[in-house]
């Protein structure tokens, strides 16, 4: 055991806790919680796999608005703070066994995959995957295209959740 | 003399020997002495703000005609540690009905994402936490888990007032983070590196610092910083008249010093960053040696925290809505703006030296005020005008002259 | 531009006006009037562009008959090649383009004045009457009844607009339909603008009168343009008037062998017919008075310069196929012609001379000037006749607006008085307008003496004395007689109506108060005045005594028209016919002086006391009107009344109903034995059985997302299950 | 070092967990945290590709961008309909939520 397989693993550990707590918990803002703590151990994990400026962008995206989104609406969607009763439906065991099954599943076959094992590759020195990044989000011939619909998907959302949310009454 | 230019890095290179010779690996001495980085910078933070909060009520009493602490100690130097000791021994109270976790979770994520941005600020050459490639990135990242904090603050307190205090933070932080995150851009843009080190390098002459390149961007930061910590004149979100104290509200003693201190720590790292991103940082003139660099770096630090404390003195707290629309409608339209233009601008001129590119863009963004000025202008011509509801009456009259009763008769009537 | 380009245009501004018009300006007079005029404008401003092209162009004018600007393009497609359409300047249709243009422009700029634009809305008009007259009050506070401007004022200007382009059409045109066409839209807008005042019964009449007796000969036009193109395969002038295609019309005999007659002369006599409608001719000649009671320029210029000029047109046109074969002296189509148009310049000469009212006289002085054309052409005088209606269409538009001025004065009188009773188109009523109205005076002075054939000085000289010159050089004495007879009442009347209106004392308050109109209506008297007497010298015989041969002789140019077989050289100068024209004019005109130079209110119409009995039969136009009521308008009548019960509602309703009947029965059987069994009942086990099947299977429809989603996993785990298994074995 | 197993079994965990959350949780917002726990593993396996195939190819690092951007957009939206959800029914439960059955 290397020091980074410890440390991947006390990652990981606290970020299925984490995501665990999230699908299980009562208390919706605590799950909101936990889910910041999921979302933040990924952006550990993508350090871990050399991807800085991933984890970076996770914690904006992801801790900056999306969770503070569903803090907000899990605020929004209630008149009294508590959360009384299950919060799982009838269907929670069979659900349950079924995930558990699809986990087992793909585990087993990862298993049985060869190139599950490989180690990753030495990382180039000297290689600036954030300038390689940005040259590829508008390169013509790299991923302009996706980056460009990505951000009229945004607009569309922007627009569409305005035009949901509004208040038509008042 | 090594020590004295610079002894941070004496102080490494001697802590490495001496580990060395205690047959330490050399992984565990790297673990060791990064540990001790991240100690001494935290505890500069922390001990820093007890100097801050001093020099702060100073200022504001010399500004608003007062006196300012002035018993304990010299100068009141020793106030803040009176207080420090006060709220420490007060009562820490959790209100009935409170999410305890949560509770107590959320002052130290107020002082932790605030701790955070200082691993990457760069207080002289080579003394700087780490350089992360995507440091500007990192600080938007980080400053968002304040948000989290007062959010979580105000909801677990059980209190109504609080919670009205985490909206308004909703409401308030994420808005104004999208005018920092466009000027935060065009530093970069401009230096061609997100690392805080790269920037501060790139303004090594006195004529490219991007204050003179971009002093509207600088303009819009400071603004939407000041609004991110939510200080005066955007205090909304603990408005002690409106909702008594936000979302601080229920919270006393040692957690109450905690987010307090939080606060001031925050508005000095945005002084620091202000000054690291568009004055220059360590830079300055004569000698360049990390000691003077850090010199250079407080001097500066402190000037721009004084623009802080001034702006907190003077000016009043704004309304809601006019926050939001000042936030919306005016510096997110003015930061896109002065991002392309700026973008464009820099494609045409970085190859002509240092002195037109810096020309170019002073003159550019002279053109983008003038016109945002007469713009704002034209709108509020068109406003219509505010209906006068009543004449502004002065509480105490002056007493009316006494008036003869009866003009005398001068001359008698003729019969 | 191209000159074929610009033909093309021509007649297209009027019909854009009439559409502006009606659709978009129907509520802003001068709008209207502003379309109006300013697309007659362009017309005119095309049309003497290709007419001084046409003329001067590199061949002249009488090289124009052999090189007529032309233009065709395919139209509709039929079997074999298509049916083309196209445009055609040649001599004939470049003359008539000219005065046509001029006479179109005039009526469009005298309108605005007739109609009282500018003058304010009166207080009882109302659509479909004739103005009534407005009362205004001065800066003084008196009261005053003046002229009220036209209720209808825009949709007048749009139907003379499509007037307009039905004129045009049928000028342009190079082929017989395309001509049909502009004849028919100018039917319409005849009987659109006759009935103009649609509340007046007369109106009413009048234009229903004047659409039913035209239509009679158009149906028969009709017939002869079929009949042409099954016998020659084409409409187009270049194909049916050339050598072989006429050479054939001749020779072969009529269809049925009718009467003896050679297809040319059948399919001439037919047109010739459609024109008889148009031209009024008699007896087809009712309609033209009784067509008076449509505003003036609508009697002006589409009743006497324009439309039944067309008439004349057509036969000119058409006239190498009437010609055909007359080598052998005239054909039964040209003896036809001469007989009637000989006639109806005498018939309708005796009626006008007993007529009062200023139009009236003016519309049978038209129906007897065409039936002096008519008569030219039937002895073969084509240029004459040409000439002469080039000639007339300027003096009788000019005498029309005249008489329209005039009555505009009276009109003017009558409501100063406010006697109603009065009526100011009755020329016993006048007298004396010379001093009140100098220049409808001099301009109409000059259209009378045009009109009378005054000598060497006015148009109607030189055209009429080429007729009376061609009928004695080719031997016609009883035409020639005839027409003199009738060109000397035609002096005389028109001496008595210049006499009756203008000269004397006035015989009525009204006549004291009459007023000149205004210039929108006198500028074009002005302008059709010096065509009045300048369009005859293009026409001066070359060998005339001392004034042959000043002017150059343009009109001959028009014979180029002609097939070059046709064309004959101009009579030799004979003194006969000039003493003859000379005589009856100066007499006519000098009998009209001495008789009403002293005639005075309320005394009896010198020409009654002459006449006596035979007065009254002319007032009354030899009670044709009466005749015809009590002939065909009553048999038609008994007709209708016969055959409706027996043949309307018996033998057609009875089929039609039968029909119905057994279609209803077929239904009925149809859908008891088939739709009800079969389609209703496959539709029902289908319908059923889908609704069976719903009520079975909803249950699995929950409407929780999560359910379904739940279903989709256990699913997928199975599936890969049963997929991992199969790959393994 | 980590064998490139670890994170994926990692991503299938967090997969699982997410698609338990997705198909077990009452509250719609809830549901929707469970979608970015799939969204979250599914970038976890791209990143992990990413580094152990083939690190100068950029390719993975921009789907992971794509689906950053994808997942804000479900959220934004997911969270409206869900705010606009309860004013007009007052739940924001999904099985109440049951309008489009039989």
């Amino acid at each position: 055991m290397t020091p980074v397989q410890i440390i991947f693993l006390v990652v990981s550990l606290m970020l299925l806790v984490s995501a665990f707590m999230v699908v299980t918990v009562r208390n919706l803002v605590r799950a909101a919680l936990w889910l910041i703590s999921t979302l933040f151990m990924t952006a550990v994990v993508f350090v871990l796999l050399d991807a800085g400026f991933l984890a970076v962008v996770q914690v904006v995206v992801y801790i900056g608005a999306i969770a503070i989104l569903f803090i907000f609406a899990v605020m929004l969607t209630r008149r009294v703070m508590a959360d009384t009763g299950p919060q799982t439906n009838a269907n929670g065991w069979w659900v349950g066994l079924s995930s558990l099954a699809l986990f087992a599943g793909i585990t087993w076959i990862l298993l049985g995959w060869g190139g599950s094992s490989a180690d990753a590759p030495i990382f180039p020195a000297g290689l600036d995957t954030v300038t390689d990044l940005g040259m590829g989000l508008v390169d013509p011939n790299g991923f302009i295209l996706p980056f460009e619909v990505a951000s009229v998907l945004l607009l569309a959302a922007l627009i569409g959740a305005i035009v949901v949310a509004w208040d038509r009454d008042n | 003399m090594e020590f004295i230019k610079d002894p941070i890095l004496f102080l490494a290179n001697w802590l490495t020997v001496l580990f060395t010779g205690w047959d330490m690996t050399d992984g565990l001495i790297t673990v060791i002495n990064t540990f001790l980085g991240v100690f001494l910078v935290a505890n500069f933070g922390m001990l820093f703000v007890i100097f801050l909060i001093w020099l702060e009520r100073k200022l504001a009493a010399r500004m608003q005609d007062r006196l300012g602490p002035n018993r304990v100690g010299p100068y009141g130097l020793g106030q803040t540690f009176a207080d420090i000791l006060k709220l420490f021994t007060k009562e820490d109270t959790t209100p009935a009905g409170a999410d305890k976790a949560v509770f107590n979770l959320a002052p130290i994520m107020a002082v932790l994402s605030v701790l955070l941005i200082w691993a990457v600020v760069p207080f002289a050459e080579d003394w700087i936490g780490t350089d992360l490639n995507v440091g500007v990135l990192y600080i938007v990242a980080v400053g968002s888990l304040g948000i989290v904090a007062t959010l979580i603050g105000g909801w677990s307190s059980n209190n109504k007032f609080a919670l009205l205090g985490a909206f308004r933070t909703v409401a308030q932080l994420v808005s104004y983070e999208v005018p920092m995150v466009l000027s935060l851009l065009v530093p970069v843009l401009l230096a061609r590196n997100m690392g805080m080190g790269g920037i501060v390098a790139e303004q090594e002459h006195w004529y490219s610092i991007f204050f003179f390149m971009a002093p509207i961007a600088a303009f819009i930061f400071f603004v939407s910083s000041v609004a991110e910590v939510g200080r005066t004149p955007f205090d909304l979100l603990e408005a002690e008249s409106e909702i008594v104290a936000g979302f601080h509200i229920e919270y006393s003693g040692a957690k109450f010093a905690m987010i307090f201190a939080a606060e001031f720590l925050h508005a000095f790292t945005i002084s620091v960053l202000t000054m690291t991103l568009f004055l220059g940082g360590w830079q300055g003139w004569g000698d360049q040696f990390p000691l003077v660099g850090w010199a250079w770096f407080m001097v500066k630090s402190l000037a721009v925290y004084f623009l802080v404390v001034w702006v907190r003195s003077t000016l009043p707290r704004i309304r809601i809505d006019h926050m939001l629309s000042y936030n919306w409608k005016f510096l997110t339209p003015l930061a896109l703006v002065v991002l392309m233009v700026t973008a464009l601008l820099d494609n045409l001129v970085v190859a002509q030296g240092p002195v037109i590119r810096t020309l170019a863009h002073l003159s550019a963004n002279i053109l983008i005020g003038w016109a945002a000025y007469a713009i704002m202008k034209k709108r509020a011509a068109q406003r219509p005008p505010r209906a006068v509801v009543g004449q502004p009456r002065p509480v105490a009259r002056p007493p009316a002259p006494e008036m003869p009763a009866e003009a005398p008769v001068l001359e008698a009537p003729a019969s | 531009m191209a000159t074929e380009q610009l033909i093309w245009l021509l007649p297209l501004p009027p019909l854009v006006s009439f559409f502006l018009i009606v659709l978009l300006a129907n509520r802003n007079k001068a709008l209207s009037h502003t379309i109006g005029i300013g697309a007659a404008f362009l017309s005119w401003l095309a049309g003497m562009v290709v007419f001084f092209r046409a003329v001067t162009g590199e061949h002249g004018l009488h090289g124009l008959g052999e090189h007529p600007l032309h233009s065709a393009m395919d139209w509709l497609p039929l079997g074999d090649g298509a049916f083309q359409i196209g445009v055609n300047i040649d001599p004939l249709s470049a003359l008539t383009l000219f005065f046509v243009c001029w006479t179109v422009l005039m009526i469009f700029i005298y309108s605005v004045g007739y109609h009282n634009f500018g003058q304010p809305e009166g207080e009882h008009d109302q659509k479909g009457l004739p103005p009534h007259g407005a009362t205004v009050t001065d800066e003084h506070g008196h009261q005053h009844t003046v002229l009220s401007v036209e209720p209808n004022y825009s949709r007048f200007f749009a139907f003379i607009s499509l007037f307009a382009f039905g004129m045009f059409v049928l000028v342009v045109s190079d082929n017989l339909l395309t001509l049909f066409v502009g004849w028919e839209i100018m039917g319409l807008c005849s009987y659109l603008l006759i009935g103009f005042w649609f509340a007046k019964p007369s109106a009413r009449a009048a234009a229903i009168k004047a659409f039913m007796t035209t239509r009679i000969g158009d149906v028969f036009m009709l017939l002869g343009l079929a009949y042409l193109y099954s016998a020659a395969g084409s409409l187009s002038y270049s194909v049916i008037f050339s050598p072989e295609v006429l050479d054939r019309l001749v020779h072969d005999a009529a269809v049925g062998g009718f009467l003896g007659l050679s297809a040319a002369g059948l399919i001439g006599l037919l047109l010739f017919i459609g024109t008889v409608g148009k031209s009024a001719q008699f007896p087809l000649h009712v309609w033209l008075p009784d067509a008076m009671e449509g505003p003036t320029p609508v009697s002006a210029m589409i009743h006497a310069a324009t439309m039944v000029s067309a008439g004349v047109y057509m036969v000119i046109r058409i006239f190498p196929i009437l010609a055909a074969g007359a080598e052998h002296g005239l054909t039964p189509a040209m003896t036809v012609m001469a007989f009637i148009g000989a006639f109806t310049a005498l018939f309708a000469a005796t009626i006008a001379v007993a007529q009062n009212d200023i139009k009236r006289v003016l519309a049978y002085s038209t129906i007897s000037q065409l039936g002096f054309m008519i008569a030219a052409l039937g002895i073969g005088a084509y240029v004459a006749a040409a000439f002469h209606l080039l000639t007339h269409a300027f003096f009788k538009a000019l005498l029309f607006l005249g008489s329209g001025s005039v009555i505009h004065g009276m009109e003017h009188g009558v409501l100063h008085t406010g006697n109603h009773d009065v009526d100011p188109q009755d020329m016993m009523n006048m007298g004396g307008l010379r001093k009140k109205m100098p220049v409808t005076f001099w301009t109409f002075l000059i259209g009378g003496f045009a009109l009378s054939g005054f000598p060497f000085i006015t148009a109607g000289f030189w055209s009429k004395d080429e007729i009376l010159a061609d009928a004695w050089a080719h031997g016609h004495t009883a035409v020639f007689w005839t027409l003199a007879i009738a060109a000397l009442l035609t002096a005389f009347y028109t001496m008595r109506q210049i006499m009756l209106t203008f000269f004397g004392e006035p015989r009525t308050k009204e006549a004291e108060h009459a007023h000149e109109t205004p210039w929108t209506m006198t500028a074009p008297l002005v302008i059709l005045s010096v065509f009045a007497v300048a369009a005859g010298w293009a026409g001066i015989p070359e060998d005339f005594p001392i004034l042959g041969g000043l002017v150059a002789n343009f009109i001959h140019g028009v014979s180029a028209t002609l097939p070059a077989a046709m064309i004959e050289k101009a009579p030799a100068f004979n003194v006969i016919p000039l003493i003859a024209s000379l005589v009856v004019a100066l007499g006519g005109l000098f009998l009209g002086w001495l008789v009403y130079r002293k005639y005075k209110a309320g005394a009896t119409d010198p020409v009654k006391k002459m006449l006596g009995g035979l007065h009254t039969v002319l007032q009354n136009k030899y009670y044709l009107d009466e005749l015809y009521q009590a002939t065909f308008v009553r048999l038609f009548n008994w007709i209708s009344e016969v055959f409706t019960p027996a043949m309307d509602r018996g033998v057609i309703d009875g089929f039609l109903h039968g029909i119905a009947r057994v279609a209803f029965s077929l239904g009925g059987i149809f859908r008891d034995r088939f739709e009800t069994p079969v389609i209703t009942g496959a539709a029902d086990l289908l319908g059923n059985g889908v609704k069976g099947f719903g009520r079975e299977f909803r249950g699995i429809q929950s409407g929780r997302i999560q359910q379904y989603m739940n279903v989709v996993l256990v699913i997928v785990v199975v599936l890969a299950v049963f997929i991992y298994i199969l790959a393994q074995v | 070092m980590i064998p490139l197993s670890w994170y994926l079994i990692l991503a299938a965990a967090l997969f699982s967990l997410g698609l338990f959350g997705v198909l077990s949780r009452k509250n719609a917002v809830a549901i929707l945290m469970g979608v970015e726990l799939m969204l979250n593993a599914v970038n976890i396996n791209l990143v992990a590709f990413w580094r152990y195939s083939a690190p100068e190819v950029i390719a993975g690092q921009v789907f992971t961008i794509i689906v950053f951007a994808v997942s804000a957009a479900e959220v934004a939206v997911g969270l409206a309909l869900v705010i606009s959800l309860y004013r007009r029914r007052q739940t924001v439960i999904a099985e109440n939520i049951d309008l489009l059955r039989w």
